[in-house]
């Protein structure tokens, strides 16, 4: 046991532990925070592997934009106190998702299997050309060297290298920029009075269409919640 | 053939990126909070990360594309973060529900 | 392992260590003898209303937004920065080229009011 | 001369000497006590400066305020830090009772663990650094995000209005000013060509180990930009509004008090004293100078920022929020953006190195040519800057001026028969 592994297997617990914790939390506060602690452990497998510039911008980029992004929105959209934690799916989706990582380790993990496809009936039918296939222990082609000193150099000139990855570095500006046009629309500041309006219309085509399914004569009155907007000052 | 770096031979990141995907995608699929189910798609692009730097210090250390791509999936997921939640403040300031199963209206 | 990083892991658990061992030694000088009044929410002696989660001004998640740009612009510009002087010049008319394109993002977030607080 | 020069070398030298001639058995276990033993000393070293630190500030601030400070507690009121230590950790610690107990007792460690592993990588003197890390001044701007977390959790965990607004405001403040900074700093490692701090201070530095042009003459509103957001980052005076306390009481830690609140303000004015080590490494020349030795004028210099620090708290008055972010938003982060793609291409044009001008032709000049340049560059930016705020300003208060008339108009017309 050398002092890296001591150090993964440290990582590997606190990173899956919390990563659990930011599933099946009601807390969403206390989510965010694991899923900090999870982007933290990120960055200590990066350092594992030799490429503290990853490490570094991990931090940079999920601690201290992505998270306060989650935070914020988590505390702007209140009402996450006693949060339902799963929905009706709850049981399904964890069924799939234990079965897609079984599936993943047994093709890719250490152990080699060799499965006779023609023994079984229906994966005979599926795999019609092969009988027999190995799964596990893939082969991968080692590169057997160290990262280069100048890594951090040389990833910068192949961003702007237009045989590389100029492209997609000049792209990215452009989706920001989207991005920030699209979201600064969506979270504009609007005035107590057009929400208002808004929601009587969504009570409106509601009481509309709940008319119009039943086929009564006359239209209900509006719910009385759709009409309560909330004035609250902001602060 | 085994390779071993640092200790630590490449199936031990798969195992954990792998297990990372597969609580995400569970946090996607299971939660019944917009802002539950984007912390695990979150998880989901951790993983996929941790994949890619992987491969990239055991199979080619001295190429740029495990970085680039890596790079890039730090931008698109700030982005795709950034603009998820603005859209659901915006749901959540018209409808007062971070319910995705609530969010029914394709008008907002 | 870089071994330049792991002294940063050692300084981060040695700061935690002696921050906690100064905490609870503390925990064991100080008295500690609460009362209802002490224990209340400070709101200026006034009595608590309603709940903690006022509604806040989304200003405030917009403001982040826009440092969620420049934040990408930077973990791609220092690798660049760093390779600076091997670059060519039509590089760095690019390099030029997305931060004038993330400035336009800038100004637009500006004209759209978006910067402007109250 | 040679010996005092290197003082701190020497004796770090010796020590670790020591501790790998005891634990000779086991070369790991001799470099995690080495380890440990530096990141003690650079935490005692920050702690230290702290309790010093407050002193000084109360008596500068003091005597701009023509008053004398603390006085009572030993000569010169010196043993006040002292004083004030023993009641930090004797004080009553209240919890309150609607608190999230984990989320606000973690806080305050968080915010001072973020804060001390700041100086993992500041070099002190030459061979007297924690760690050269070769991405060294990106460490320091991601480090400081912890600090964030670690606000946004003492607001939640309170349990308290005042404590929440209070962390919102602290947060827009902290993450706005963060992006000049990081804009200037890039621009500083676009001259060095390294992220690390000890090339940093060697690309200021002659070849013979004479001080060479620091950066502060290369890139004068750069480091201009750099002191006031890192003024902002440790919100400090006069863009303390977090700590308003005629407005939110006192900001995210209304509800901290005793030693969880002293942690607090420890993590203030270590990241106070980390950016002025920072802005000494980057813009002035970090530990090199004549005469002394190294160590003496890094803290020199380091102590003459601090002052400055001082002097605005002393004479501004606090910003309000509106302004705060105008500042950054509108003057800053534009202001830098532009100073930096100018930057980018004058050095491009203007190379000092043979290799860079290899890549592309350019003209290859002295670095003190390249300084003049950039200078130049840097002074005109900020002058057109100046004078387009200014315009703005004025048509803005003209404009306010004008409207203020017309509903004075408008009201004397609804009054007069």
């Amino acid at each position: 046991m050398t002092i890296q592994q001591v150090v993964f297997a440290v990582l590997a617990v606190a990173v899956i532990g919390a990563a659990l914790f930011v599933v099946t939390t009601g807390n969403l506060f206390r989510g965010a925070l694991m899923l900090i602690l999870v982007f933290f452990g990120m960055a200590g497998f990066y350092v594992l592997l030799d490429n503290g510039l990853f490490a570094v911008a991990q931090v940079m980029i999920y601690i201290g934009a992505i998270s306060i992004l989650i935070i914020f929105a988590v505390m702007l959209t209140r009402g996450m106190q006693a949060m339902i934690p799963r929905n009706a799916q709850a049981t399904g989706a964890a069924v799939a998702a234990a079965a897609l990582f079984v599936a993943i380790f047994l093709a890719f993990g250490p152990l080699r299997l060799t499965v006779d496809f023609s023994a079984v009936p229906v994966l005979s039918a599926l795999f019609r050309t092969e009988t027999a296939r190995t799964l596990g222990d893939v082969p991968w082609q080692y590169a057997n060297q160290p990262v280069p000193e100048t890594y951090i150099a040389d990833f910068g000139r192949a961003l702007v290298n237009i045989n590389q990855y100029l492209l997609p570095f000049l792209l990215i500006a452009f989706l920001v920029d989207a991005v920030l046009a699209g979201a600064v629309h969506l979270a504009r500041q609007r005035k107590p009075a057009e929400l208002i309006a808004e929601r009587r219309e969504i009570a409106e085509e509601e009481a509309e269409e709940a008319a119009a399914l039943r086929g009564a004569a006359s239209p209900e009155p509006l719910p009385q919640g759709a009409m309560a907007a909330t004035t609250t000052q902001d602060h | 053939m085994q390779n071993v770096i640092n200790g630590i031979p490449l199936w031990w990141y798969l195992f954990v990126a792998a297990a990372l995907f597969c609580i995400g995608l569970y946090g996607v699929l299971a939660r019944k909070n917009a802002i539950a189910m984007l912390m695990g798609v979150e998880l989901m692009l951790n993983s996929v990360n941790l994949n890619l730097l992987a491969f990239w210090r055991y199979l080619a250390p001295g190429s740029q594309a495990g970085l680039a791509f890596a790079a890039f999936i730090f931008v698109v997921a700030a982005a795709e973060t950034a603009v998820g939640l603005a859209l659901i403040i915006s749901a959540y300031r018209s409808l007062r529900s971070v319910d995705p199963e609530k969010l029914d209206q394709l008008k907002f | 392992m870089r071994t330049d990083f792991a002294f940063v892991g050692v300084m981060l658990v040695t700061a935690a260590l002696l921050m906690g061992v100064t905490l609870i030694a503390a925990s064991f000088l100080r008295p500690k003898k609460p009362n209802k009044a002490k224990l209340d929410t400070y709101e200026c002696g006034m009595t608590t209303v309603g709940d903690t989660w006022v509604q806040f001004r989304v200003q405030y998640y917009v403001l982040a937004l826009v440092f969620v740009l420049f934040d990408i612009e930077a973990i791609l510009l220092f690798p660049i920065a760093v390779a600076f002087n091997s670059l060519t010049l039509f590089a760095v008319l690019n390099v030029v080229l997305f931060i004038i394109v993330l400035l336009i993002a800038l100004l637009y977030a500006w004209r759209k009011g978006a910067l402007e607080w109250e | 001369m040679d010996v005092i020069s290197n003082l701190l070398k020497i004796l770090s030298d010796f020590v670790a000497d020591l501790i790998r001639s005891i634990l000779g058995f086991s070369p790991f276990l001799a470099d995690l006590v080495t380890m440990g033993l530096a990141a003690v000393v650079l935490i005692t070293f920050a702690a230290l400066s702290f309790m010093g630190l407050t002193y000084v500030e109360r008596k500068v601030v003091a005597r701009i305020q023509d008053r004398v400070g603390p006085n009572q507690a030993g000569p010169f009121g010196l043993l006040q830090p002292l004083a004030d230590g023993i009641k930090m950790f004797t004080k009553e610690d209240t919890t309150p009772a609607s608190a999230d107990r984990w989320v606000y007792n973690l806080a305050p460690l968080v915010i001072a663990v973020f804060a001390l592993a700041s100086f993992a990588v500041i070099p002190l003197a030459p061979g007297v650094v924690g760690t050269d890390l070769n991405v060294g001044v990106f460490y320091l701007l991601a480090i400081g995000s912890g600090s964030i977390i670690a606000i946004l959790m003492a607001g939640w965990g309170s349990n308290n209005k005042y404590a929440l607004l209070g962390a919102f405001r602290t947060v827009a403040q902290l993450v706005g000013y963060e992006v000049p900074m990081l804009l200037n700093i890039i621009a500083v490692v676009l001259i060095a060509g390294s992220m690390s701090l000890i090339d940093i201070i060697n690309h200021q530095t002659l070849a013979d180990g004479n001080p060479g042009i620091p950066h502060i003459v290369y890139l004068p509103l750069a480091a201009l930009v750099f002191l006031i957001s890192g003024i902002a980052e440790t919100a400090r005076s006069p863009f303390d509004l977090l700590e308003a306390e005629s407005e939110i009481v006192a900001g995210f830690h209304v509800e901290y008090s005793g030693m969880k609140f002293a942690l607090f303000f420890l993590g203030e004015y270590v990241n106070a004293l980390a950016v002025s080590l920072v802005f000494t490494v980057l813009f002035l020349g970090g530990y090199a100078g004549p005469i002394l030795p190294p160590y003496v004028w890094m803290l020199l210099k380091a102590a003459v920022v601090i002052f400055i620090f001082m002097w605005l708290r002393g004479t501004l008055p606090r910003v309000r929020i509106d302004q705060m972010h105008a500042l950054n938003w509108k003057f800053l982060v534009p202001m830098s953006t532009v100073n930096l793609i100018l930057v980018m291409i004058a050095v491009k044009l203007f190379p000092t190195s043979e290799a860079a001008a290899r890549a592309f032709g350019g003209i290859l000049v002295t670095p003190a040519a390249q300084a003049l340049i950039l200078f130049t560059l840097n002074i005109i930016v900020l002058l057109v800057s100046l004078s387009l705020a200014s315009r703005a300003a004025r048509k803005q208060r003209l404009a306010e001026a004008e409207l203020l008339e017309r509903r004075r108009a408008a009201n004397m017309a609804a009054v007069a028969p």
